[in-house]
């Protein structure tokens, strides 16, 4: 029996499973009402009008209050607790961003509306651009990437393009360290480009000498990260970017690591020609439990014609809307997330100089910190002063006690903080990569320092079953062979498998 | 700002690290590449002058415009309780679900998304969002090309022009040809005729224009020929219009600002992705799937992982990380509200209210160029240029439609717009559309 | 170690304590900043300005949302699921009215305003008081009484004050059914009456001969809530206003339960002289975990005058302030709780004529319908068809296995449900008291009694500790004497008591 | 509306009863007594219909009046964070705690809000809300009255004159005196002599009028005498005021509402009470204890139950149930997002504006007439009617204060008064004050 008032789902009391929506429904219930109809019917002839009505749960409004407030608790959030996720920034989320992004025109504007109706949302994203290209050092800036991925995109399509204007088609290959997201390759491919893997040195930064091997003149451009995944800072950036440039190539900065360097060194002083920002990382946007973000790229002045367009330039006191001349075209149906972008706005309206000027120290301060007690009880993957993230690796763990990266996170969930980011940079073995961000505080970093420990301990005890962690959630962890192999994605389709088997 | 260290805090991780200040943190970063002067940036602002900042800069956008703009994006109410439960700080400040246990709110709702995209558009198999309609056309015509191998893209003229630009960029012109097919009298060629080079067919529901029509031959034409259809719906019409699965085709995607997000400025929004289950391995973006855990208790998970790029790399399907997940909560959040009874209102409202204007709009001689196909949304002639009247129009409250060329205007009617304010319209429109 | 980002008090994750918001304080955290201040700085000199800074935790913003937003997740709401507590009628609340009750100058008005600035505010009370004194019958209200207890103390002060003026200073008197709430013989005896207990017959309405033996010249009024607390239609309630009338008393309609007969009968047609209702009841305003309520009085035309003022009177199109002659003077430092107030007059608006007509029409089918379904689980206190609510007794589970009310209670927590009142009213032992209200489905209901069923079983079983309930949730049963004893009622007290003890 | 039911829902429903209709519900009503048209209101609004209704309604206030009133209210800075925290649903929608065990976080947050009240006051125990401040002076005085059993209430006169009204209302004057003393240049004199049969000494802290003083020899006083001192203090100013505690007090009531809860028109706002532990059984409403469970975790529970209503009856403390719950918890989170320096802030920023203002009035030979001993708050004279004043000033977008008599006005300054506003206030006040 399901029935809309019975919270047993809750963790509160238990966190039994919580219905489908669609298991809450019954026909002829409704939620919605609308005014009556206030013009003359006529009638409707079209082929293509249905004549039945769509397939969709009914349920009163208070079920479904209760059952979407009663989901929200089946979850983790920064709201809630640390979220040590190396390379997501999970930083705190001002509340007081929700309130300028809710001002009514901000919030309800069509985007086909013309400039001169919306010369505060055209101000918003010039002021954006103004803060954005002197954090960076760049000098223009597109705001339609909704994501770093589609910011990448953006990038590499105007390298292509770039080359292709200056007749250097012939260069194809995009150089990625073999320590780089997998956005990195994947955009790259997605651009039509080759990817060429850089090896990583045993310091953990770009191997040098690697690189100069693998540059020749079908090098379209190198993509990397400063600091880089290993959350070090590539001290030779510069003379990495000018090995690209000698060879033609142009230098692509993934931003998702700009947290560490706000307010301490620019990309485009390291000879970086294209930026993209993780607004929902550094400029502390939420997460949405995946999404929205927000991508912007910045470029160099040599590139500025090259931006999807339109974009927004100022002209006296009117903002406008301008289309690059050389444009690779839009890459998002109207201006991006342009709410998003509103909030890091705010984030850095409400952080000024003071705080900007600080934002990197600071969030390098609690990950050295945080590095520096951590490394007493599981050792770094390397040794060197680590950024705003760092990589610890339990592959001693693994050889000892058949301990993984992976049953280190899932301990970690039942003792009220979230698992830090495993498995990344691919090539560290059974890593975990902390980010602690600056708005956690030292007593957050040392209790999560001492629960690490205790669980480390407890995991390496006699009897234990590494698999019934966690424990103390309201479901362990997933069988995943069963949807890979039975595609039940669909409501109802894991009911017709059990008939069925 | 939201750094909690006190000077106590300080003293102590100084202590930890044995530096004595900040800029100690590195020393390792050559001295060339340090701000030394920090950023030029103004000073802070307290909440309390942020209010007045940005409320200054809300108020240099037009105030309370009527809105008659549509192209993909409708002003359709947002009821406050799918607002406020898609803002829960719990969905809101959330990450991506990597970590099943701790997130099966956010798996479950993505789980009940995809289920009732899939409802709706009689699909089987949606994924977990993109990030818009003109990028989720993109992604479809890029699975249609992986899974035919073959290189002419066939898409109907009657879409958005932003739309078509944004395919335009990310389909590689290079490999692949993308024809545009034009409408004849609004309407897509019933005869067209497709060949074996067809990677893809790719049509809006309603067209851009406005108009619509059954599709179900033109697509049983084009899967004769093995190309991949792709329809771009507009999902508030859902309730109203056939569904594209009804109409035989492999994928369904949508730009779902209409159900759940507020319009936003254009983003965020979500796109959508709907298709069949032989097509599963090459969507795009994440998936969720039903499973138990190892005590038979129903747990979500993310799957079919082995596409995307953080496990495959350069041979993912897609390159999408970050997605719209609080949008598609909104989707689901709004589409619960709607149940079938509200949809639908939602549809027949517009499309009662689009006739009666257009209805008014003849009375007062103001040509509508597809009034007997259109449905919510119709091309109005303007005698003098079509910017020039929005322009004017909006002087009076109203955003009077969108620019279709020069002379003429697309205007969009929902289910929100009331007899007195398309009455007011179509009086002011007679007013300011002179010569 | 107490520190801000730890969430192990979610019970997501097995909820262990939440630390408060001082053991979470350290010396020089903050979350508020301020503009600086603009103006030239002069020195104060005042003998009642302090030197040192007020006693406060000291957080950051980001510790401060965690605290909160894990500690919400340690209670039960409307929003998660169903509270079947009669005599409170929890039922559902809209969140439109959440949107409205925000709008700028309802929210952010100075109660000082004048009326020529808030005639927006006036119409509000204006339009809420044509509502309410539709709905019950009678004439005029005032909207002062922050809730119903208020209420109750207002409707005496008025009946007193009448009397007075009346030359009945002699009638002191004040009846109350034996079944009534606690706040109405406290406010009796508030207002300076004293209180007689009348008795309710077996089939559980007002017993008329011993309210015929009790009524006499000393008698000042009656107070009763109808349908009465056991959820029974006191049908010969027009003889029992007789009766009260006839010796020139009045009487006092305590309108918790009103959501019963909205549409269906008013008290002004039951010869009642005041009403008050509850407006977070009936008419949908949020509990707020114990209050903001509002109480509105409504009275019949020749009590007008002794309403506590000022009241909203309409002139022409102007609303204005009237302060009735003979008043009682205000019981609220402004208008009470105005914005309780709007939200009812939404609610009512989106009801309307369709949703008032029928509202006690629904909330009676729901009650009636889980009567039917619980009595056969558990016997209902009396034979008699239920209004909006019922009482059952397991006063025979008491004497066979000790089961008593508060464990069913209990153990009903465990599974999903909130505990319906027990103990009230006072006179049926052993009770509980189930108040479904119209916005639940009839699958809950089902839900609710099956679960009845199931807990009701397992209590009886044979090992059972009833001490032990509820188990599912993050704390059993706290031992109340530790803190009625030692006055552990502050932060400190009870370490403090652990020291010395 | 909100009802659930279906058809199919009733059917099920009627069946179980064996009615036909819902009128069959009620055969045992009287017949005379039923409603047989229904009752006379209006058809119900959808939701956006509701929306045009309440913002027309709404827009009949006059919009964006910069406050310089007082009186007890307060427009202090409401964070955004405080109020969406306050506003949780699971604050907003829960009941009262009595079941403890699925409460713990209404009871934990009020165990904060008791101890914070105390902490900030100095006193040892406070309850769990009251309604609003003026009640809560009444309530005081009651404890007082049982406590000494006297019958004389000393009441300084430098009160908001609707909160001696709801003292007025509420102390049974056939029992009890209500003696008020007048201020003596705006302070209480401090030589007041007490006496064996005052059972009550009630103050202001700032008194109404906007002054201050040292309160402790005058408190000392009263208490040598065997009375109960009470002190009604603006929360909102004891981050620069010696708490009441410190001078000694027995009671400390407030209104609340510039802790925590928007301006609203007056209400709902939150009644504080705190006092010492030896009066703990006299307390009226709610108090919250800390105990411990079987298995010793911490567990929050209201406590001293016997002497409230439900239990009590005729014998409670007080008849209040309903309380403001919802307000204390706003007054803790924002106590809590002030910190010691903010709640500092707001008092030192607001007196200091107030020096600058009574200033400039000065200047502008504007007379104010307590000028040296106020701190936020004062009165000044107007040369026309004060009410004629505040009329006009309204016009300029200024809400100017409260008519203290016919030609004064009570002015209060808030720390989000800025400069620009405190000159344009003075400016346009020169302007049209003029008999
Ligand atoms: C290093 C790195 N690069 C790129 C990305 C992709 O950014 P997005 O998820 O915004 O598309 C991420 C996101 O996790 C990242 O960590
Ligand atoms: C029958 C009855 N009368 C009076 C009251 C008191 O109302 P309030 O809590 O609003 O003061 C209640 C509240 O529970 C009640 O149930």
């Amino acid at each position: 029996m399901y029935s809309g008032g019975n919270a047993k789902s809750l963790p509160l009391v238990g966190g039994g499973s919580e219905p489908t929506i669609n298991q809450l429904s019954n026909p002829g219930r409704r939620a919605s009402r609308f005014p009556k109809l206030d013009v003359p019917v006529s009638e409707i002839n079209n082929t293509a009008i249905r004549s039945d009505k769509p397939r969709l749960p009914e349920v009163s409004e208070h079920d479904l209050v209760m059952h979407y407030s009663r989901l929200a608790h089946r979850n983790f959030a920064v709201d809630l607790g640390f979220y040590p996720l190396g390379s997501c920034t999970m930083k705190y989320n001002p509340r007081f961003a929700d309130y300028v992004a809710g001002l009514d025109t901000f919030a309800n504007t069509h985007p086909s509306s013309p400039q001169e109706f919306t010369q505060g949302n055209l101000q918003v994203l010039h002021e954006l651009e103004e803060y954005l290209t002197e954090i960076t050092g760049m000098d223009h800036a597109t705001f339609q990437p909704p994501a770093g991925a589609s910011g990448e995109l953006t990038g590499l399509l105007i390298i292509k393009k770039f080359l292709n204007e200056n007749n250097l088609s012939h260069k194809t290959d995009i150089i990625v360290p073999d320590s780089a997201h997998g956005t990195n390759p994947a955009s790259a491919k997605m651009a039509g480009f080759n990817v060429v893997e850089v090896s990583t040195d045993s310091r953990g930064m770009v191997n040098i000498d690697d690189l100069k091997q693998l540059v020749n003149n079908k090098t379209a451009g190198l993509m990397l990260t400063n600091p880089n995944t290993g959350g070090l800072f590539e001290e030779n950036i510069s003379e990495i970017s000018q090995i690209i440039h000698d060879a033609d190539g142009l230098v692509y900065y993934d931003g998702a690591n700009l947290n560490a360097i706000v307010g301490v060194c620019r990309p485009g002083d390291m000879g970086f020609d294209i930026v993209h920002s993780n607004l929902h990382k550094t400029f502390a946007t939420p997460h949405g439990g995946g999404g929205p973000g927000s991508g912007p790229v910045a470029v160099k002045s040599f590139l500025r014609e090259y931006l999807p367009g339109p974009i927004v330039v100022k002209n006296n006191d009117l903002y406008e809307w301008y289309t690059p001349i050389s444009s690779i075209g839009r890459v998002h149906g109207y201006h991006g997330n342009f709410l998003v972008a509103l909030r890091a706005l705010v984030y850095m309206k409400l952080l000024g100089k003071e705080g900007l000027d600080t934002l990197g120290s600071y969030a390098v301060l609690n990950a050295r910190y945080l590095s520096s007690i951590i490394s007493k009880i599981i050792p770094l993957a390397y040794n060197e002063p680590c950024m705003h993230e760092f990589v610890s690796t339990v592959k001693n763990l693994k050889k000892s006690h058949k301990i993984k990266a992976y049953d280190v996170g899932k301990a970690l969930l039942d003792k009220g903080f979230h698992s830090p980011t495993i498995y990344f940079p691919l090539i560290v073995e059974e890593a975990l990569m902390f980010e602690p961000t600056e708005t956690q505080t030292v007593d957050t970093l040392d209790d999560l320092a001492v629960t690490l420990k205790d669980i480390i301990d407890e995991l390496q005890g006699q009897e234990v079953s590494l698999e019934s962690y966690p424990k103390n959630l309201p479901v362990g962890r997933p069988n995943e062979l069963i949807p890979a192999k039975h595609l039940t994605v669909n409501w109802g389709d894991f009911e017709l498998l059990e008939i069925i088997e | 700002m939201f750094v909690p260290h006190s000077e106590i805090d300080l003293k102590k991780m100084f202590e930890e690290l044995s530096i004595s200040s900040l800029s100690d943190l590195f020393t390792h970063i050559p001295e060339t590449l340090k701000l030394n002067e920090g950023l030029s940036v103004d000073p802070y602002l307290s909440e309390l002058e942020a209010i007045s900042h940005f409320k200054n800069l809300e108020s240099k956008n037009t105030q309370d415009l009527i809105c008659f703009a549509g192209g993909g994006h409708y002003d359709v109410y947002l009821p406050h309780t799918v607002k406020t439960l898609t803002m829960r700080p719990e969905f809101m400040t959330s990450y991506t679900p990597y970590q099943a246990e701790i997130s099966q709110c956010i798996l479950q709702v993505l789980f009940e998304y995809q289920s009732l995209i899939c409802d709706l558009t009689d699909m089987e198999l949606a994924n977990a969002s993109l990030y818009d309609g003109a990028t989720s056309v993109a992604e479809a015509i890029s699975v249609a090309i992986n899974k035919t191998k073959r290189d002419n893209i066939i898409l109907s003229s009657g879409f958005n022009p932003n739309t078509k630009e944004v395919v335009n960029t990310l389909v590689d012109k290079n490999k692949f040809n993308l024809k545009y097919i034009d409408l004849v009298n609004y309407l897509f060629p019933e005869n067209y005729q497709f060949t074996d080079d067809d990677a893809a067919f790719v049509i809006s529901l309603p067209h851009f224009e406005g108009t619509a029509q059954d599709l179900t031959s033109i697509v049983s034409n084009a899967k004769d020929k093995g190309v991949i259809t792709i329809c771009y719906v507009d999902p508030s019409m859902l309730g109203v219009l056939k569904s594209p699965g009804s109409m035989g085709f492999d994928i369904v995607v949508a730009e779902g600002q209409s159900m759940g997000s507020s319009l936003s400025f254009g983003g965020p929004t979500v796109g959508w992705f709907a298709t069949k289950k032989d097509l599963a391995r090459l969507v795009p973006g994440r998936i969720i799937g039903e499973s138990r855990d190892s005590k038979n208790r129903k747990t979500y998970v993310m799957t079919l992982r082995a596409r995307e790029q953080d496990i495959r790399r350069e041979k993912a399907s897609s390159n999408i990380c970050t997605n719209q997940t609080l949008n598609a909560i909104g989707s689901t959040i709004h589409l619960s509200w709607l149940g079938p009874q509200g949809l639908y209102e939602i549809g027949y409202q517009a499309i009662q209210k689009a006739s009666y204007m257009k209805n008014q709009l003849e009375i007062h001689n103001i040509e509508v160029l597809n009034s007997s196909t259109s449905l919510r949304e119709f091309l109005i002639k303007t005698s003098s240029p079509a910017s020039n009247v929005i322009s004017k129009m909006g002087a009076h409250g109203f955003l009077a439609g969108i620019e279709y060329d020069k002379n003429s205007m697309l205007v969009a009617v929902t289910e929100k717009r009331t007899k007195v304010e398309i009455d007011n319209y179509v009086k002011i429109f007679k007013e300011v559309d002179h010569v």
